[in-house]
């Protein structure tokens, strides 16, 4: 029973799309060092659709994992189908977090959601799914989620 | 390399236990002869941990482990103490085992007090004596951390105390077998020790009280250890905590000697070869085996992976790799940040563990860094800068 | 025949250890490779101790005795329920474990009913039931008893208790593992086993809890056991305990009736064979491997003595043998005399127990007692008043 | 290292002068079972020498002893060397007890001495050391010494 399972490790040793994007249409940055994770996800949207995302994260095992799978499942999707990429889905698809590490799949998540919203308000667009979900301000000190 | 969490039991120990798994079966408590095996394993370790220790055998209680023999001491001794006043001191660097015992204690209606640490993770002993008090009945700091290394000055604490004061006791899960402890040396009047940590068996460990010391036992129950510590004794346990103190007696000097070379060979060669890379603990006393680090920019449960996937094992005192998700107190206690103590990578080096091996983790470190600072958000913000 | 204090470890026990006390060092808490040998060790244990006794894997807490265990159950749920009461009912014949337990809640402020036993040792729960108040937090009932074997009619009193009512634990340490234990059938919300009463390794025990019943953890410190019992874990104890249960549980009707039978064989030889003798216990309700008497005018320690001579081993619960100097409460509780009470002794049947043997004690047993009785001054005045 | 030296064992397998004297010179019991230990011991005296002594014991294996060891401590003494016989002169030549076996060593001498009492007291005459030690009275309930 070790503490992750093999689609986890798969990721953590071989994360897909790490990276940043120079000219990025839309950059989204969540959590901070203090709490042990960070991610700053980066996409490019061509015709609505995510033609390329990177990430950079800071963090466990876990969060470099999630941010590879959040990555995978967004990459070549529309806007609109990338925000239903919820957590629980993030999670399912790595076989299974750990319990203590379930706040990683909610990151990843967050991270990608903040990067779309970052290029909704830079090209002054409304996209269905962005702004009925109202982000979470950060507590620099709640570290758990 | 990481022989705190994963130390070899030695295989003259393992000799000593398995006649205890096998056909000498008898219980210490009962009166016939099969029992006789059994008492006399009981009464040689109890000669050969006392030994070890500079004490006097009548005057060690077995348990199942560091966290007992600690959780014993410090609700034990204070509880037993009560009515001469209700104030404790612990360190700001202690085991889980003596802070949360003190935390259990102040439900109890005892006051703690936490003497500070310096940014070497040592007690300051002006400090600590300071926060002594006429009602203080207890005081506990470790001998050594079992995450930094870092000695403390026992004796120096020990000295300044008032006489008939405050019953001195000292966590020496991470020292005792590994460098010399003395009860009458560290001025001590209660000390606990724990097997697993020189190659001895896990379930095995040890508190010492000096004759005379008031103490409530942790457990009711039956006679065994005096009614001191009710149960049935773990004799194969016992049997190998013994021999493992025997050895570890005898081979003390050149065992040291040997780690300590090898440590510092790994600690120059992480400081000189990796970036942004600062020790952790005091550079010059510190236990033998123990080279620890916080590594900027990155995750202490990343590098433990990656490390792991070159088959190094190491430990971290990172919140990730904490299960609280938080970061070791013990490094915060020390002044080092947040960020930093997510850094944080310990190795430990045991009897297995020779040159190769440290040359092997000095090859393969750097690598494991520069991969994640690779993808570490931090360190590319941390270039920019430097490049702006 | 004390298979109790002197259980045999059974050989595939003993395998199913030794690789943890070789090569397989882990640490279950590191996150490296090796941790996870001893992961899975500990995982499957835990799954392997839940099934002997029909509970689910998450809810087994791993001890390092049947003491410490019920220490914790005891103390443990009174602490944890201390806002919803602070009245604690326990049997008159419980372990001193559960019972000095509940001495400590005592002192902790809360008060205390001993359910009394008739003449067989048995809890009468209709008294129990009696006792039960608003303010009950805790009952603690053994499931049997490892003095003279009498089991407990535990699901007729969790039947009678209140629902959301006082939480029901069981010390089960001297009957699981040796006939059915099963928590729901039981009734219990708690129950401590020991693997040392099953052929299982000393160090080896633990605590089943009920989902959702509140419990303090007696040992403070990390994070093992989720926190409820912190410190390294004794892997290869707790892998023995497993395999010993998982034997346990494929072998326990035969081993039953093969031991009930030696029991019966060796009840009806000591009551026929040797004058003025009496079984204590109940007569049928009683655990498999367990033949309990009390021989008049003599006194057990000599009793034991003797009987080691011939190559016997057995137990008693007189004074001299208590250490305390003080006969069993367990036989006064039932009414036995003081006098009648010192001349107690116990056998304990197991697995390498046969025909032969209980035959070998029927022959020295009557020698034995002869002897004793040739120099009693009770027996020269209780012979002369039959004779005057 | 058993709970017994070899000389309690030895006695206790094999004790000396264990009986009762029909027509004693003075009889003296102490103990009750109680407490588990109970010692009667009788004496034959002539020419102010303790000729023969007997007891009987019901008790744990070192009361045994004692009763053994005390018998032939005394055998052939005079009553006034008899009497000079302590507790700890017993428990040193079995070569030591366990200390909760100590008060098993109180009771032989306390036995014999009661024993040598009631032959002063039936023949009324003065023994030196008798006198000035007074016999503690037992109590039925208090079986700790
Ligand atoms: C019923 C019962 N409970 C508890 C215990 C204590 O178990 P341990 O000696 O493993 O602590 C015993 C020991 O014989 C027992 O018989
Ligand atoms: C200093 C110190 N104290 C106590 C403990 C706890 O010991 P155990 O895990 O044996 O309970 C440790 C464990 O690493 C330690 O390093």
């Amino acid at each position: 029973m070790p503490v992750y399972s093999e689609k986890v490790m798969q990721h953590f040793m071989n994360p897909h799309n790490v990276g940043e994007i120079e000219d990025a249409d839309g950059v989204g940055e969540i959590g901070n060092p203090v709490c042990g994770d960070m991610m700053t996800f980066y996409i490019k949207v061509k015709d609505n659709r995510i033609e390329d995302v990177k990430y950079k994260t800071f963090g466990c095992g876990a969060a470099i994992a999630v941010s590879s799978m959040v990555s995978d499942l967004v990459k070549g999707k529309t806007l609109e189908e990338a925000l239903t990429v919820t957590p629980s889905m993030v999670a399912k698809e790595l076989e299974g977090l750990p319990k203590n590490k379930l706040h990683c799949s909610n990151l990843g998540a967050q991270a990608l959601h903040k990067a779309i919203k970052n290029y909704a308000i830079k090209n002054k667009i409304d996209i269905p799914g962005l702004t009925d979900k109202e982000e979470p301000e950060e507590d620099e000190h709640a570290c758990e989620t | 390399m990481d022989n705190v969490a994963a130390a070899p039991l030695l295989p003259e120990v393992r000799e000593a236990m398995l006649p205890y798994l096998g056909q000498i079966f008898g219980n210490p408590q009962s009166l016939h002869n099969w029992g006789d095996g059994a008492r006399e394993a009981l009464e040689g370790a109890r000669e050969q941990v006392a030994a070890l220790i500079g004490g006097a055998s009548e005057e060690i209680v077995f348990t199942s482990s560091g966290t007992e023999a600690n959780n014993m001491a410090v609700k034990g001794i204070a509880r037993a103490r009560s009515e001469k006043g209700k104030h404790i001191i612990v360190s700001a660097i202690e085991h889980f085992s003596v802070f949360n015992s003190a935390r259990t204690m102040q439900r109890e209606g005892f006051e703690i007090s936490l003497a500070p640490v310096d940014s070497t993770g040592t007690v300051i002993p002006a400090e600590l004596l300071k926060l002594v008090r006429p009602d203080t009945v207890l005081i506990s700091v470790m001998h050594a951390s079992g995450e930094v290394g870092t000695i403390q000055p026992l004796a120096e604490i020990a000295a300044g105390l008032p006489k008939d004061g405050p019953v001195l006791h000292t966590d020496a899960v991470a020292s005792a077998g590994n460098i010399p402890v003395d009860v009458k040396k560290l001025g001590v009047q209660a000390l606990s020790m724990a097997g697993n940590q020189f190659n001895g068996p896990r379930g095995s460990a040890a508190l010492w009280i000096k004759r005379g010391v008031r103490i409530l036992p942790l457990l009711d129950g039956g006679i065994q250890e005096g009614g001191r510590r009710p149960g049935t004794e773990d004799v194969p346990a016992i049997a190998g905590l013994g021999k493992a103190a025997e050895i570890a007696k005898r081979d003390l000097e050149v065992r040291m000697e040997r780690l300590s070379g090898l440590r510092d060979m790994l600690i120059e060669g992480v400081l000189g070869e990796v970036e942004h890379s600062v020790l952790t603990g005091h550079p010059v006393n510190r236990l033998p085996g123990y080279a620890s680090f916080c590594l900027r920019f990155i995750e202490g449960e990343a590098i433990l992976m990656l490390l792991n996937s070159h088959g190094i094992a190491a430990a971290s005192g990172s919140a990730c790799t904490s299960r609280a998700l938080k970061a070791s107190h013990v490094l915060l206690a020390m002044g080092i940040n947040h960020e930093l103590a997510q850094g944080s990578v310990l190795f430990t080096l045991g009897p297995n563990n020779d040159a190769e091996d440290v040359k092997y983790v000095l090859e393969n470190l750097p690598k494991v860094v520069d991969r994640l600072r690779q993808m570490s958000p931090l360190y590319s913000k941390y270039l920019k800068e430097q490049k702006g």
